[in-house]
């Protein structure tokens, strides 16, 4: 048996990797084997097609990355009619499907429809992302709102049922606590910081769309005191990701609370960050003779 | 074909300008497979750009089983890339992109501004003996100029001052061009679309890039009534199919 | 007359730079000339005397700085007898105090005493440290809360009220609005992010407190964004702070609404970025023949 | 006095033993006021260090207006010190801190482990020839070793094996101690203070600093019922001050 084997609710890992919605694609499968990952979160699919945000969409700070994508996608019938099967007949590992929808209804008729196709063994619920004004966002941002939502979705699936929160919150643990209350199975965190850059030379913003997403190594700080924030509050399995480059960075999530981590942002720095990140927690587990489960959460 | 993603040492480099340095890279696989208008994701393999991405770096020559890129400084990652000496290493993902089409006509005009020189340049060598190429640059100063047949400057530096547009409507109009490809800055790339329309145009877009290979949409540019991404279905586009007013 | 001067509420700044309260102290003009800051901030006073967090306290991270001080400080009673009349005697800058109180009681007492005293030229209302249990934290986070502190203390004094919000929230916009709505003159932002650091060869917490404050480099995206925001909402002026180290850095916040930036983070790395921030402020200005007022909030 | 902050070139740099270097810096005015216990605000004047923090280093030694300090690598700052060549830049801040109080007496105990050498070697040479000196210094292994009386190794590769402290008991017994000063992780202090109870014991404590000159409170240590600074109250503190519970 596998030292570092994990759960996410009702889904085992193993290993305890997965990647960040939105960040990842089978292309990379070009340059590892998919079975260094524990399962594949595709890109945030919203009910209709998305054009996306206008452009320049991306900008690298000093430690980190920003961007305003605007979940462009095909919209739940691309989706299920070229993406879906695409990734059915390729991937090994499960499939946990992101989406997101601009209204409750919405977000169940989605998962009614998702329920529907074979293939998926998992839901991400992005409820957080800052780059699309009406979805999203004030769904991710109200306790409330969470909470009557995750019940929802929980009641028309027996699949495991993430829900993505936001870093942009001012109680971290109401929003996991409502999420938990609502039936949700595990908790993902973090999507986005706000974040901003500007052209010093001209006073450009250099994303079209000004206020964006911030991700990378510079939210890492951010993201791990949230996991530890969210791991204190409620009992749900964690999936932890924000600023996660490399294996010692894993561990500080482990350690923090997070059950499975994800890679995002780093993946665009080192396409072989997810292999060296399982090689490298392998190494120190087995170097100290532990499992995975002696040091989730146990940060002191 | 399947995108290659390797670390290779640097066999030459040189600086044709200050602020340009030229890179060389042996790898006879990769090379075989390099046309016009398709470029690489480059890094310097260097342990402060180990969290930093990849840059888009058009290819600029080919010969032997190497491949030679032009990088311009501009901010933190074509600064390492610039630093680079023989022997270092530069981390690449390659080769990305489609190509310039090429289309069985004679005169054949190749405008480029800035770093939108080196994938024209290529193009130029090959472009058939047949065809009569007239290649026009122009940059901000002479130390932007390299090799071709017109050039201008901002500054007046070298070459006719003033912007490479200004040239353009006549330099079509002398030489009946009945095909044009274009790389470089994005407002001149927008004036020179409205110049030719009408003739054939081919128009090689740059973008902020992060995974470089098609999955975060980051790159996407208004084509039609979509985003398509600059490293997946381009950098060449067919000027027509850009919704220039978008960009 | 100067390019660069500016205005926060009530007080002039010439040059339009000051100091982040908690990470400056005179010690510093052994190293440069106190003119080169348009006022001085004091570290936040609170009404009794504060020992402080547990120790280790700091950590530097790969982007930025993490600490949990917790405050610690004289007390208002050591404040106003010890600390304040060496300022007094000190400083030829205006002088902002900074006060945190426990309950809104205890902040209009305090203000009421500081009110006593002369050789004060405004206040920083601080109800946003991450790293103190009650005090500040849930004054920062609730607008209804802010609006009424707001109202009460802006009844007590003439002079220029700031109020310092956190980042930590849903809605930056909100809180703005209530402490404009309340009566503050001006607005400073950002406080530090949560924050949380851990070692991945032993799981304990680089700091005490485990999660604490994040400052420096890797929060300035936020704190652009955060600052564009609170410009967008209010009318108030904004003194802008959170990762500036280069009048490049500052640039971008007079850009996205700020009408005088303060270096907190910075100092520890260059005892000089002040001096090279008006500096290279005043040279680009000058370069493009433009005025401060010209560009604050001239992002486009 | 006041505090100065200069950029100086490394005059001379050696590498004792592996993961360790010493620099040598030549400053006589800055070296004239360097006494036991003090310590200097370092980092590397290098443009990837521009935004990270100053890094503690005590005065090793001090010799005809130079003045040296031993650099252990740890983490990033110490790396980019260590890695300094004679030439290059070092921006510091400094003097800092208080100093080794001295006391007239004879039989005199230096305990050190790890970066705890410096200043106790630095304090050995200016006590006064009349004493007795003995030098105790423990490291992980024999690459932490350096010149002293008594050595120990946690893993038995120089000296005797095990802790230093382990030895502590039978060398105050053996020597009739009535003074002791000591510098190293905080664990062996602890351990040490509780040993020497009884006999005036002034220790330098380490702490993560930012500010290094007394504005942040971010080294703050808990002595008495307060929190004091280390690097403007210490680093030398009399060990019967300290709350070591707390720390
Ligand atoms: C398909 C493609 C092919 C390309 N081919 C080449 C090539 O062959 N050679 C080449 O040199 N480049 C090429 N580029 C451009 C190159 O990718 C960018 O210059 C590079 O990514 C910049 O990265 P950086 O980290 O150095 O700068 P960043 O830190 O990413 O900053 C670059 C940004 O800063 C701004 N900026 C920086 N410096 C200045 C300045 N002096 N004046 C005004 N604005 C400035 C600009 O807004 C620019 O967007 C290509 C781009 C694409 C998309
Ligand atoms: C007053 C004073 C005097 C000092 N004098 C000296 C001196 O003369 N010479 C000297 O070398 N140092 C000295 N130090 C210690 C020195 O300041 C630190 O080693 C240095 O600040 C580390 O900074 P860094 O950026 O290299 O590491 P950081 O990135 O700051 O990381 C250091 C931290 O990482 C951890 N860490 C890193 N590597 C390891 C490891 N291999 N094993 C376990 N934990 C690890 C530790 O928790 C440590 O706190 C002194 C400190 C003080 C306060
Ligand atoms: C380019 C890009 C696109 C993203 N798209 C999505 C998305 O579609 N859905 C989503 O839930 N999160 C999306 N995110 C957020 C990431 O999944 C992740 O939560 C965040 O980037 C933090 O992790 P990181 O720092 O490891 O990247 C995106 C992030 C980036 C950088
Ligand atoms: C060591 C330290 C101590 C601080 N103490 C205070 C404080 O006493 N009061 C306060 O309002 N903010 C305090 N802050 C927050 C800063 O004033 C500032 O808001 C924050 O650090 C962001 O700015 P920066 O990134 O430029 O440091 C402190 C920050 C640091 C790093
Ligand atoms: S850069 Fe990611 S899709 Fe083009
Ligand atoms: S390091 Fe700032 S007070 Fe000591």
């Amino acid at each position: 048996m596998s030292r570092s084997k994990s759960k996410l609710g009702k889904l085992d890992f193993d290993p305890p990797v997965t990647v960040a919605s939105g960040t990842f694609g089978t292309e990379y499968f070009d340059f590892f084997d998919q079975r260094w990952l524990g399962a594949y979160v595709s890109k945030t699919v919203t009910f209709e097609p998305k054009a996306g945000n206008p452009v320049p969409r991306l900008y690298e700070t000093e430690a980190g990355l920003l961007n305003a994508i605007g979940l462009q996608n095909p919209g739940l019938k691309g989706f299920i009619g070229e993406e879906l099967p695409r990734l059915r007949d390729l991937l090994q590992i499960p499939l946990i499907v992101s989406f997101s929808g601009s209204t409750p209804t919405e977000f169940c008729q989605m998962l009614e429809c998702l329920e529907k196709q074979p293939g998926i063994a998992g839901y991400e619920v992005n409820v957080s992302c800052p780059n699309v004004e009406k979805e999203g966002l004030p769904f991710g941002i109200d306790p409330d709102v969470v909470f009557n939502l995750t019940r929802e979705l929980s009641k028309l699936t027996d699949k495991e049922l993430t829900v993505k929160l936001s870093p942009n919150v001012s109680s971290i643990e109401q929003v996991a606590q409502a999420a938990e209350a609502g039936g949700a199975t595990s908790l993902a965190l973090i999507n986005t910081l706000w974040g901003m850059a500007v052209d010093w030379r001209t006073g450009k913003s250099r994303i079209g769309r000004k206020v964006c997403g911030y991700s990378g190594m510079g939210v890492k700080p951010v993201a791990l005191a949230l996991t530890y924030k969210a791991a204190q509050a409620v009992k749900l399995p964690i999936l932890a990701m924000g600023g996660i480059h490399t294996w010692r960075d894993a561990l500080e999530f482990f350690y923090a609370g997070a059950s499975v981590v994800a890679v995002g942002t780093a993946m665009f720095s080192n396409s072989q960050a997810v292999v060296e990140l399982v090689q490298g927690l392998n190494g120190y587990l087995e170097e100290r003779n532990l499992r995975l489960k002696d040091i989730i959460g146990k940060v002191s | 074909m399947s995108v290659c993603q390797k670390t290779l040492p640097v066999t030459g480099a040189d600086t044709p300008q200050p602020g340009y340095r030229v890179l060389w890279i042996e790898d006879h696989e990769l090379a075989a497979r390099c046309v016009p208008g398709m470029f690489f994701e480059l890094k310097a393999d260097r342990r402060d750009q180990a969290n930093r991405l990849y840059k888009p770096i058009s290819v600029y020559q080919v010969r032997e089983g190497r491949m030679a890129f032009m990088v311009k400084e501009v901010g933190e990652g074509s600064k390492a890339l610039c630093s680079l000496q023989p022997g270092d290493g530069v981390r690449l993902i390659g080769p990305l992109g489609n190509a310039f089409p090429l289309l069985n006509v004679q005169n054949i005009l190749l405008v480029s501004g800035g770093v939108g020189y080196p994938p024209l340049s290529f193009l130029k060598s090959c472009l058939p003996p047949s065809s009569r190429v007239i290649h026009l640059h122009g940059g901000a100063s002479a130390k932007d100029i390299f090799p071709c047949d017109i050039v201008c400057t901002e500054d007046g530096s070298a070459g006719s001052k003033g912007r490479v547009t200004d040239l353009v409507p006549s330099v079509i109009a002398e030489n009946r061009i009945q095909l044009v490809y274009s790389c470089g800055p994005q407002p001149m790339l927008k004036a020179l679309a409205r110049m030719v329309e009408g003739i054939p145009h081919f128009v090689s877009l740059e973008a902020y890039m992060a995974c470089g290979i098609g999955v975060c949409y980051g790159c996407s540019v208004p084509v039609g009534n979509e985003f398509k991404r600059v490293c997946k279905d381009g950098p060449v586009f067919n000027a027509a199919d850009i919704d220039w007013e978008k960009l």
